[in-house]
């Protein structure tokens, strides 16, 4: 519950804040019961879909990478629980977190894993690439920090069209340092693009600690450079990524202010099923994290206190969301792959449109 | 019909589609207050305020990918690339985003952006200035690709292409923007991916694009008048997509194909072009295909030397000859 | 002779290299601590130390345009791409700073960098990841291009690419790393620029490159047991330096060509090559040189159509028997 | 003579000093007379020298583009009068001033312009693109903000080679939004790398004034975020400039220190020679500078006051300036231009060097 907080007036990073106050912050206190074990049940679902997923990679099912989001749980949940109708969101390739915290069903999600048609990119897209545009979701992008321009061209939209709205653009702690995001910062502080760039701090780029990869001690300080407010948050702490989160929308989507928000947070797996996972951080600190600060444990503990959560239903919940997770696994093995004539499909509209072409000539080529 | 240079037409086109559609946006490095590096969007700020008019900071990378956001909200950006070298810092943007998110998303987004901006030699600024990525970009399945050669074909195609529901990717020419023709004055449109037989005969196509079609046509003259060659110069103004039909149906007239490009060599247009009509009209030539593409170094910056590195009617004409 | 990995020769060409010239230096995303993401530089660290075997941040454009430019000053930098892909956001810095600056300078400056990773498609992991760009690498006068095939080929060729005063861009493949071969004890060097035809035969010529060629010469064993056809097999090993005379020579006793290339086919390697074929052997083909590309689309992911969207040998066997 | 200066501890923008003090920093007390004159001749040299070439220009000798430095000449001068042996130097496209502060000869300069064979870049560079690696001048370069990262690279060899020396990268106010100098600043803030980011701020890029272009009310202070030192100097006081980076260059190459120095600077002319120069400032704000803090009339009257310039002495120099340019014209006029020949050389080292060559096969097409 570290918080540092900015104001116009006051951009040097504290650590002072403890954070206890999220808990009575607006936005939480006026959650009711099921609103709050709302915001638990897909933190659970995210975990056991994810355990899930590993199985089946395990199992030869997947291919390619599979970024795992355990233990950021409290990140997306957080941020996307306060999504209105005008909010968008984007983020990079371990984006099966926000793909469930945004309301996709996990049937597609598995499926797409499995590269089966049914997926929510029809298999075209991978673990790494989830759309969902219906539910404001606009990827999953494996370039990392190519997705930033983006998420800035999706506030650019919303304040175009005059909607009250805002995007959050998610990034890694080791994407900050892709020049792309810096002149999408400058371009979003420049012209008060109601852009909220969210960095989930873990703690690595894959191997790489913070600490070894961007210099200044920071990340979202960075935001001083172009007058924008910041703020760090503790990323254990569903609440807190809310409080804080809702003050900077509400900033975007009133005042068309953009903003940079560090949250803390650990991811237990290695960076990828593939990262062995032994050169860059003990056993311990991983242990620590999981005992001392796991997001769903702290908030069933919370939750426990509040009287909202009982025994009784933190199983049915537990026992619900892996029925869900099973349940999309066996979805996503029924399912069909894209046949070879899937290949050519989705590349341009106008293909995918005969009857409505106005261009001529040969699209594709042998 | 009105007389209009090219630098003009591109405006025109920006103007009516401006006109047409609120959701048309003209983006880039001073488009705006300055008027346009080349003075193409001369006029447009002072027509249709801050809102559709934006100059953006030297942030490439930034702008764009900007743009193809907004695009998959609906925007209809047109962002100016004040070069198309500068494509240089914005290929992941282009080539990554633009290109593939309608793909990995399963065709759920659509990218109704255009990229335009002159892309050519022969003004003198060097290596760092001169790219001709048409072949770099039509590489890229998902990209549409669009090299107008004339006014007319100018702003028929910019219209085309701003109206269309792919990212297309569309390269002018500094060295054309003084240039005229004839443009009408009531609406029309021209289909991306229609060749254009520019000039008819019977002995030999070349095939051609952008300037290069320009120096062909010249070229034809003399060839026709000082060695009684009667040329067809097929103009594709399309790369992607490509109406490699009209490239075939002439050299089953001429049986000789010779391709004229401002490209570097190494896996340009023509040795796309050189490749396909060899498989689809092998016994239909009567000699090598031939091709004369700027000579294969980064671009000189000497004047009159850097006229001689680019094609231009005397190397043409060459070319032809010896396309036996 | 022992028999080791693709992985372990790209390494042990590392390592040579690094103990021979103290301005030898390795750099790139994990490659110290982390031993490398696909452990190419496992080792390395404990061996060499931090000072010759650095990591980097996530900054592509600033870490090898900072590569080039210490290679100015005298300073050998070996860069990993974890994915050649990722050139995408570094395109400003190979293609204008490392492929122009010895032109720009009038040949006062060398840049004698090498730019290593893989770059290919097979392992599922998307368009964003699957970039092959040795046709737009090449395009550029100014670098070299090497793409090894074999664990021979690929220890042999980089420790030519780092002794070379050039810019050579060293494209491996994660689907070979595994992969095992023959490779001497004693030191050697495999000139850049050499084709090796890696099979011989008299019906057909196949050109290939890459984990292509190994698909090649899978598809010709089956050619030859099951169709009784001859097909030669001819590596190109380097695209830039290109040893277009083995081409020819191979074309000239077979009078067929299929070109095989794991690239998107339009410009690609393959359409240079044939256009080069059918320029300077026109009348020793017997029939239109064919080409067999990715299938044209951005990469997708799902693993068992990955596998139909790349060149494999049952697609390879089809073509070449569709190569009349 | 606004100075903004920084230390570790001290890193919000002030505009305090005044700067009087640089005339007695150590680096300026300790020239003598004749290094006075030198600093003053140089600036001289490089607008008559400019001038000549706008002439050339406008008799349609040169081609492309031609970006004048006028107005900016303390700069330059300033920045490489202070170079030791293992110092280095890179730039943009605006690059004459450079060139001749480093000392390369005006004639083959000139020969550039001119697109001729005796060029410095052999006419294959042109203004944009002028080199000379023997004086440690790297160039000379034409995408905005590409020459950073090899800036930084200079530096890394420095380093990496255990010379005590340091890069100084250049750049305009414009080039710090585009990406590859955020990460380049990330880089050498991260390694300690002996580089100075050297902003010229001339207050527009092209037609964009600072504040269109750059979020933020600093420039320099976006080296902050990088943990970085920076300051601002006075750009049209050549002792300013030179206390200021003198600060700098001795961080550099005695503890590898990076740093920001902004130095605030005006041009004359318009962004190119081809800019209209109508569109986005009035001729007074010009005519102010010119009037007000011309760089080369401030440091006369400095002279004349310090009793080092007297007027004879003034005339010699300017009429030796003005001689110099006209015979760099007239070299550059009477010296041939390449030939198509020369098109494929200078391309690659080994191509150049038949008999060195190792690699085989074709490294030309046609
Ligand atoms: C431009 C680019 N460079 C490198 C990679 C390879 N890569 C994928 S993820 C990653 C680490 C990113 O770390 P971070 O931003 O902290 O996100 P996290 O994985 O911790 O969520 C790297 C280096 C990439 N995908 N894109
Ligand atoms: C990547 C890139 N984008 C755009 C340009 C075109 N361009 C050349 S100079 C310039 C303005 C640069 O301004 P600044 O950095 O302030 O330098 P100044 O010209 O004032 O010296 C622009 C937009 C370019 N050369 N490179
Ligand atoms: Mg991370
Ligand atoms: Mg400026």
């Amino acid at each position: 519950m570290s918080k540092k907080t900015t104001a116009e007036a006051d951009k040097k990073p504290e650590n002072t804040a403890t954070g206890e106050s999220s808990v009575n912050a607006p936005i939480n206190a006026s959650l009711n019961a099921e609103g709050r074990i709302e915001l638990y049940r897909k933190m659970v679902r995210i975990r056991r879909f994810e355990e899930r997923s590993l199985r089946a990679y395990q199992a030869k099912k997947i291919g390619g990478f599979l970024h795992l989001y355990i233990g950021q749980e409290a990140v997306a949940v957080g941020c996307c629980s306060l999504m209105g109708p005008d909010d968008h969101v984007i983020t990079a390739y371990r984006d099966h977190g926000h793909a469930i915290a945004v309301g996709m069903d996990t049937k597609p999600l598995m499926a797409e894993l499995f590269g089966k048609v049914t997926g929510c990119s029809k298999g075209k897209g991978g673990s790494m690439h989830y759309f969902d545009p219906s539910r404001n979701y606009w990827g999953g992008h494996g370039i990392v920090g190519g997705q930033i321009p983006l998420g800035t061209g999706l506030a650019y939209a919303i304040k175009y069209q005059g909607k009250k709205g805002a995007a959050m653009a998610f990034m890694g702690d080791g994407a900050v340092n892709q020049g792309a995001v810096h002149e999408a910062f400058n371009l979003a502080a420049l012209w008060d693009l109601p852009c909220i760039f969210v960095i989930e701090n873990n703690r690595y780029s894959m191997g790489t600690s913070q600490r070894r990869s961007s210099a200044g001690t920071s990340l979202a300080q960075r935001a001083e450079a172009y007058g924008m407010a910041w703020a760090t948050c503790n990323g254990h702490d569903v609440y807190d990524v809310r409080a804080t989160m809702d003050r900077f929308l509400t900033a975007a989507r009133e005042n068309s202010k953009p903003g940079v928000v560090e949250i803390d947070t650990y991811r237990y797996r290695g960076h990828s099923v593939a990262d062995p996972d032994k050169t860059y951080r003990t056993r311990d600190e991983i242990e620590d994290y999981q005992r001392t600060k796991d997001p769903i444990t702290l908030f069933q503990q919370t939750l426990l206190k509040e009287g909202v959560l009982n025994q009784e239903l933190i199983e049915k919940i537990d026992g619900e969301a892996r029925a869900e997770a099973d349940q999309a696994a066996d979805f996503a093995e029924a399912s069909p792959f894209p046949t070879p004539e899937d290949i050519q499909k989705d590349v341009y509209w106008e293909a995918d449109n005969p009857e409505q072409r106005k261009s001529e000539g040969r699209l594709f080529f042998e | 019909m009105p007389v209009i240079t090219y630098r003009e037409a591109v405006r025109h086109a920006l103007a009516e589609e401006l006109e047409r559609d609120p959701n048309v946006v003209v983006m880039g490095e001073e488009v705006a207050q300055f008027n346009g590096a080349y003075k193409v969007t001369e006029g447009l700020l002072a027509r249709f305020g801050p809102k559709r008019i934006v100059d953006t900071p030297i942030s490439e990378a930034g702008f764009i990918g900007m743009g193809v956001g907004a695009s998959m909200l609906g925007v209809r950006p047109v962002m100016e690339l004040m070069f198309w070298s500068f494509y240089s810092v914005a290929f992941d943007q282009i080539l990554n985003n633009a290109a593939n998110v309608r793909y990995m998303s399963g065709g759920q987004i659509n990218v109704p952006i255009v990229i335009r901006g002159p892309a050519n030699g022969g003004t003198n600024v060097g290596a760092t200035h001169s790219h001709t990525p048409e072949n770099v970009l039509a590489n890229h399945p998902g990209v549409k690709v669009v090299v107008p050669a004339t006014p007319y074909d100018a702003k028929g195609l910019l219209k085309s292409a701003i109206r269309d529901n792919d990212p297309v990717m569309f390269l002018e020419n500094t060295m054309l923007y003084g240039d005229k023709g004839e443009v009408p004055e009531e609406e029309y449109l021209i289909p991306l991916g229609k060749a254009d037989v520019k000039r008819q005969g019977t002995d030999l196509t070349i095939v051609s694009y952008g300037r290069a079609a320009i120096h062909s046509l010249k070229a034809a003259e003399e060839l026709q008048s000082q060695h009684g060659l009667s040329v067809e110069v097929v103009d594709l103004r399309s790369i992607r997509p490509l109406d490699i039909d009209t490239v075939l149906a002439s050299v089953r007239r001429t049986h000789r194909l010779l391709i004229v490009e401002e490209q570097k060599p190494f896996c340009s247009v023509g040795s796309q072009i050189a490749f396909m009509v060899q498989k689809e009209a092998f016994d239909e030539l009567d000699a090598p295909i031939n091709r004369l593409a700027t000579i294969d170094a980064p671009a000189i910056y000497s004047p009159p030397v850097e006229v001689e590195q680019l094609p231009n009617p005397a190397r043409i004409v060459k070319a032809a000859l010896a396309t036996r």
